[in-house]
């Protein structure tokens, strides 16, 4: 019977009903809800299927397996930890579509079918756009009408695919991974060049493009994020993106075009990271940099790559989730994340500032923290197949990660200039959940077994070793002397200054030029219809005034006709029937 | 035409069943003199009352019997069609008068005694003896089977509808029942005038064998003269645009109980007899192949409904409004004939059951107000939302059902019509369909804006909810029509077997 | 014939006597054209309007309260409905002996024969009470309307 | 550190002076870890001269100079008002 409960309902289900509760149960629902749902998972056997049709067709709710497992896994810690990070706001606005977004997260990863996926892959779009909302200003209002907008589009073009795909072989289910030797994986739709794709293929890998923020399609990401609330943008942080990696995982693994895309994402967000103000926007151009890791492990697709992908996922959405849980108390806290307003807040907050430096070496890949034990196997796996420029695009990106998150965001934030605010530190639960986020990355980092026991491939079998001493000497060279650089930049002041700003990105394209392309031509159409409308209004008027008359009372057709009048006019229906006959 | 002679006694054994289709149509005969011999306000309208639950009674069980076992047929005096006058009951009549009884079934209770029509107390008898006689004359018309026989019950529903209209106030209601006798005279001579022409050419009257006997001679002047006659008199009848102008007067200054029971039965029996003469006397592909009707129908079908919804919008009496609003569902029914396929004609037969429901609905909502506030203007209506909330109520569902939103019966009509258009390939009718149906969301939210959202003005009659004796009666008929809605199957599937019998076999 | 009736034909002593010679017959052909009508020409309908025509003719020229005196109103309305039911009871009757309507095969007094022949005989019986006085009721009502005036 | 900012260094300088001294003495241990015994480079085709001597440790330092260089320069192209996008 409780086999029968897909993974996610519990959130989902018990999120709808939230409303309904007072305040109180809200809040245990509110950690209890993911806690039971991932208690549920948990139990449900690797190869449990709960197949389902609508109409005609067989469709496949859940399926579920290694890989489906760890993602759903690390979507619950977040939900978790993120309800906790929440608790002490009582906005049953985020509190319904956090849940909702994580159940529908969670839902999608187990989906046996496109079609499944797609009302999921939906689900976490519209939830998900209130977390925006719930800022409740002008501001957060047109943000997250455009997230939604590059959301939905992102719907559409997988329920597109998904038809095509249907039309071309007849089913619509998720094929299980194929082995194609050396240990390479094969997802259904891989590819190696958008030259043999089938428009299917197309059309999904761009469905899954846009939510994996691909270079060109990521820039909804930095919009959105630091828009949200406060609790918001952690819960953003952690689904919809690493849904996309899940889904590129299972479907384009092994696709050769995603090691430069990977790479390409890699390495041109930190730049834009390195002069950003607004540190939440830093962490959003940081989390697209990760995504790029992950995405050139999918690319890759051996098997140690698909299992340095699934564990820097794990890592990832605890270390992301643990910066912006950071960033979001000094934002409640102090009012403001700019990097130009901020400064000297660790007398304040001390603890927040030894939580948010954890999560700051955890992205870094600090030894005995948890980027470390999963980012190196990317490294190693794109080493080990000969991608060479990848391969020193992934390290000069790691040590400009380090140089961004790992010292820009906690530098800026809490030392630096002092600010002069007198703030207070965070909140009881919010320190317990960047408590609990902290101890999770430092735990991976040193008792790594548990998560490798989790991957999707055998990793005894792959004879992987995180802490040798080549691998700890050289990780420590790259970053004490990003360290060093970073010095070494401020001594000079060649360090670009922290400065209150709008860095334009590819959203310049939507949000200005095609802005302003629309109000020139809307304003020279303007005119022509002005004068265009002024003549045809003249005209419409004249006819509907006419008709009005005609129909009113007094006029011909809006009064019964005199007896004599109506007499002829049967006259002449008869005449005209009789008519008919002749004609 | 030799007579035959009468056959020897038999002794049939016939129970009451047998007789139900002519005691359908004399039971309200006969209680109208007993009417006027009684005199007795109460006990008048309590034998009113009764013969409509009666006939109501009667008809159900006729709709049962042919459903399960088909025609009846009933021979007057034991004399044989053709030369006797039968009464024939098959799936369409035995519908209409279900339609009918079931209207006077609801309408007759309402209100108590002649409260709301300002009579004289005197000649209450007189009213209800007219009525009766109405009500006989619309079953008469639908329950024979003799085309000589329709026109005297036509005559006897008429000239009982003539009197009913003229107790209305004022004289104006004198005026508007002249100018309804002289077109209604005007329609029952054209009328008559066809049937003596088609009795000149078969020498019969007997609707079944008048299709017979006019097969060898359908394309001759004489039938299409006929033709002419009948239709262009029925026209009359059931107010097909451009020949309804006696109807917005009858309506407005008639009672508005009598608006109601007219409304939503003479014009629908009107549109019975034109179904009776159009498939069952000529015949469907004498109608549509030889002659071509549509041509002609389609046009005035369109001209009603675009024509009857826009002077509905510019009226300012909501008696008046109702008025050309049926003028415009009317359209929708003859609209429903022309298509000549199975889906546009059951449109137009259900739709004849739905806006009998609706519109008595809405007119006896109408009678309420005008009892209230003593005044049909649209205006005088300002802010009886909150004043007679469940009459307005009523208004409200009325109202929605005649735009044909989803789960009201004016919905399924218009479905159908649509389906019929579609299938027939007139997709510019079926965007008319919808675009007449937006012309009734205006004139229908212009009475609802005034009834919600204006405040009642300052020193007007304080006026409060009217009683049961009115609310159950317009409730049942409202109600009925959002029951229908949701329970489509009931009334279309008898519509869809109707037009199917029609337009196959013409019988 | 009371002197008050505004009226004055009945001062107009050749209508006057006249009319006091025809009106006797009328009514009597009346009757004649009634109960020979189910054998010959004619019938209830023809009959009540001669008859009404005869009691018309008396109203015209002795005025409204004189032809009222001899059939008053009340009666007028009471017969229209009579006739009625003449009419149609003789339908009912029928249905209860066992025929159709109106079958008068059925009221064999002593045969079918006479079934038929009192059949016929009260039918139009009903139908020339219900001509007569509705006819006399629409001249009472113009005449009515006249004399208010 | 820079003089750009508002209040003053919320960690007194001389702190600051231990904690960079003790940065470049990390930094050279970390160099001198590749004389440990244990140290066995990881050997992959095409990628050599990864293993050379100091590596990551000048890739890293030139990496981040360059990253933030570039950008500096970057802002002379990308950077806006702050409402850049909120005027019509």
């Amino acid at each position: 019977m409780i086999e029968q409960i897909p993974p996610g309902l519990i959130l989902i289900v018990g999120g709808l009903l939230l409303p309904l509760m007072p305040k109180e149960v809200r809040k245990v629902l509110l950690v209890v809800l993911p806690a039971a749902g991932l208690a549920h998972m948990i139990q449900l056997p690797t190869d449990h299927v709960l197949a389902y049709s609508v109409f005609d067709y067989d469709l496949t709710m859940v399926k579920v397996d290694k890989l489906s497992r760890i993602f759903g896994i690390i979507f619950h810690i977040a939900a978790f930890l993120t309800a906790i990070y929440t608790l002490h706001e009582d906005d049953p606005v985020q509190q319904v579509a956090g849940l909702t977004y994580s159940g529908g997260a969670i839902a999608a990863v187990f989906a046996g079918d496109l079609i499944t996926l797609f009302v999921f892959w939906e689900a976490t779009a519209i939830t998900s756009v209130f977390l925006i909302w719930a800022s409740r200003t002008e501001r957060s209002y047109k943000t997250g009408m455009r997230y939604l907008v590059m959301q939905v589009g992102s719907g559409v073009l997988l329920l597109a695919g998904a038809i095509v795909y249907f039309q071309q072989t007849g089913s619509v289910d998720i094929e299980p991974w194929t082995d194609l030797g050396h240990h390479q994986m094969r997802g259904m739709f891989a590819f190696d060049s958008f030259g043999e794709a089938s428009l299917a293929q197309l059309l999904i890998f761009f469905a899954f493009g846009i939510k994996a923020a691909f270079p060109l399609l990521h820039n909804w990401l930095q919009d959105a994020y630091p828009e949200a609330t406060v609790g918001g943008t952690v819960w953003l942080s952690a689904f919809t993106t690493k849904l996309a990696i899940y889904a590129l995982c299972r479907m384009y693994a092994g696709s050769d075009v995603l090691i430069p895309i990977g790479a390409t994402m890699t390495a041109f967000p930190i730049f834009y990271a390195v002069i950003e103000n607004d540190l939440r926007k830093v962490l959003a151009y940081s989390l697209n940099n990760q995504l790029g890791y992950m995405v050139v492990g999918v690319g890759i697709g051996t098997e140690l790559a698909i299992n340095g992908t699934a564990s820097h996922a794990f890592a990832h959405i605890l270390y992301k989730g643990l910066l912006f849980m950071g960033m979001g108390a000094v934002l409640y806290r102090a009012g403001t994340v700019k990097g130009s307003e901020l400064g000297g807040l660790w007398r304040q907050m001390p603890y927040t500032t030894v939580f948010t430096s954890v999560g700051a070496a955890a992205i870094s890949a600090f030894p005995l923290f948890s980027g470390f034990v999963s980012k190196s196997m990317i490294l190693t796996a794109a080493a080990n197949e000969q991608h060479i420029i990848t391969f020193c695009i992934l390290l000069f990106a790691s040590a400009g990660v380090f140089h961004h998150s790992g010292i820009k965001i906690p530098y800026f934030a809490f030392f630096a200039h002092d600010s002069g605010k007198k703030v207070k530190e965070a909140p009881l639960n919010m320190l317990i959940a960047m408590g609990i986020a902290a101890a999770l990355c430092i735990g991976i980092g040193i008792w790594y077994q548990p998560l490798y026991d989790l991957l999707p491939f055998d990793m005894n079998a792959l004879h992987w070793v995180p802490y040798d001493t080549a691998h700890v000497v050289t990780q420590l060279q790259l970053l004490l002397y990003s360290a060093a650089a970073f010095v070494f930049l401020q001594k000079m002041g060649w360090y670009p200054p922290e400065l209150k700003s709008t860095n334009v990105d590819v959203e310049w394209v939507y949000r200005k030029g095609l802005k302003d392309v629309a109000l020139a031509t809307g304003r020279a159409l303007d005119v022509g219809y002005t004068t265009f409308r002024d003549e045809l209004f003249g005209v419409a008027w004249g006819i509907v005034e006419r008709i009005k008359r005609w129909h009113s009372p007094g006029g011909p057709l809006g009064e019964p006709w005199p007896i004599g009048a109506a007499a002829i006019a049967a006259a002449i229906m008869l005449i005209l029937f009789l008519a008919l006959g002749w004609l | 035409m030799e007579a035959p002679t009468p056959h020897e006694v038999e002794v049939v054994h016939r129970t009451l069943t047998d007789h139900l289709p002519i005691l359908q149509v004399i039971i309200p005969l006969l209680a109208a003199p007993l009417c006027v011999l009684l005199r007795e306000r109460a006990l008048v309208r309590g034998m009113a009352i009764g013969v409509a639950w009666t006939c109501l009674a009667i008809s159900v069980t006729l709709l049962q019997h042919v459903m399960e076992h088909g025609v009846i047929s009933y021979a007057v005096g034991g004399w044989d069609a053709p030369f006797g006058i039968e009464y024939r009951i098959d799936l369409l009549n035995a519908y209409i008068l279900v339609v009918v009884s079931a209207i006077a079934a609801v309408v007759f209770p309402f209100g108590r005694g002649g409260e709301g029509l300002a009579l004289n107390p005197a000649r209450v008898h007189l009213f209800y003896a007219a009525l009766l006689l109405c009500l006989c004359g619309l079953l008469g018309m639908a329950a024979t089977g003799d085309a000589f026989n329709i026109f005297v019950f036509l005559e006897i529903s008429s000239l009982a509808s003539y009197s009913l209209i003229a107790l209305g106030r004022g004289r104006r209601a004198l005026r508007a029942a002249y100018s309804y006798l002289v077109m209604g005279t005007i329609g029952g001579t054209f009328f008559l005038i066809g049937i003596g022409l088609l009795y000149q050419t078969t020498g019969t009257l007997n609707i079944v064998d008048l299709h017979d006997r006019l097969q060898p001679v359908i394309g001759s002047r004489t039938v299409v003269v006929a033709f002419a006659f009948l239709v262009v008199g029925l026209g009359i009848k059931l107010a097909l645009f451009p020949l309804h102008q006696w109807l917005p007067n009858a309506y407005t200054h008639a009672p508005a109980k009598i608006s109601a029971f007219l409304a939503a039965t003479a014009t629908k029996v009107g549109f019975y007899v034109l179904l009776r003469v159009l498939f069952t006397i000529f015949g469907a592909t004498f109608v549509f192949t030889t002659l071509r009707l549509h041509n002609l129908l389609l046009p005035m079908s369109l001209a009603a409904m675009f024509v009857g919804s826009l002077a509905a919008i510019a009226q300012t009496d909501i008696k008046r409004l109702l008025a050309y609003s049926s003028i415009a569902q009317i359209g929708y029914m003859t609209l429903g004939v022309s298509m000549g396929n199975v889906d546009g004609l059951a449109g137009g037969i259900v739709h004849l059951f739905n806006h009998a429901m609706m519109k008595g609905g809405l007119f006896l909502v109408v009678a309420c107000v005008v009892l209230r506030t003593g005044s049909a203007k649209i205006d005088d209506m300002a802010g009886l939302g909150r004043k007679m909330p469940l009459t307005m109520a009523a208004f409200v569902v009325g109202g929605l059902s005649l735009i044909g939103v989803p789960a009201t019966v004016g919905f399924v009509s218009k479905w159908y019509l649509v389906k019929g258009a579609l299938e027939r390939g007139w997709e510019p009718v079926a965007l008319l369909i919808l675009l007449s149906s937006l012309l009734a969301v205006i004139y229908v939210w212009r009475v609802l804006e005034v009834i919600y959202f204006r405040e009642r003005p300052e020193g007007a009659k304080e006026v409060g909810e009217v009683d049961a004796t009115m609310l159950i009666p317009t409730w049942i008929l409202i109600g009925a029509a959002v029951f229908f809605g949701l329970r489509a199957e009931l009334t279309s599937q008898v519509a869809l077997d109707t037009a199917r019998m029609l337009l196959g076999t013409g019988l | 014939m009371t002197q008050k009736t505004p009226m004055r034909m009945q001062d107009k002593i050749i209508l006057r006597v006249v009319s006091k010679a025809l009106i006797p017959p009328i009514l009597l052909f009346a009757l004649y054209v009634q109960f020979h009508g189910d054998f010959g020409p004619g019938g209830g309908f023809q009959a009540g309007v001669i008859f009404a025509a005869g009691l018309v003719l008396f109203g015209v020229i002795f005025g409204l309260d004189a032809v009222q005196e001899v059939f008053p109103p009340i009666w007028v309305e009471i017969l229209t409905a009579v006739g009625v039911l003449l009419y149609g009871g003789v339908g009912v009757v029928s249905i209860m002996l066992g025929g159709e309507f109106l079958n008068y095969d059925v009221l064999h007094l002593p045969g079918p024969m006479h079934g038929q022949h009192l059949g016929i005989f009260l039918v139009e019986l009903g139908v020339g009470i219900t001509v007569a006085s509705a006819m006399t009721a629409i001249f009472y009502f113009f005449a009515g309307r006249a004399t208010k005036r | 550190m820079s003089d750009h900012g508002h209040g003053p260094p919320s960690v007194a300088p001389e702190k600051v002076k231990v904690i960079v001294g003790f940065l470049f003495f990390i930094c050279a241990v970390a160099v001198l870890g590749e004389l440990l015994p244990s140290f066995h480079p990881h050997e992959h085709a095409g990628l050599e001269f990864v293993n050379t001597f100091g590596f990551h440790a000048w890739y890293g330092f030139l990496s981040c100079v360059l990253l933030v260089l570039a950008a500096a320069q970057m802002r002379k192209l990308v950077m806006r008002d702050e409402d850049y996008y909120d005027r019509d």
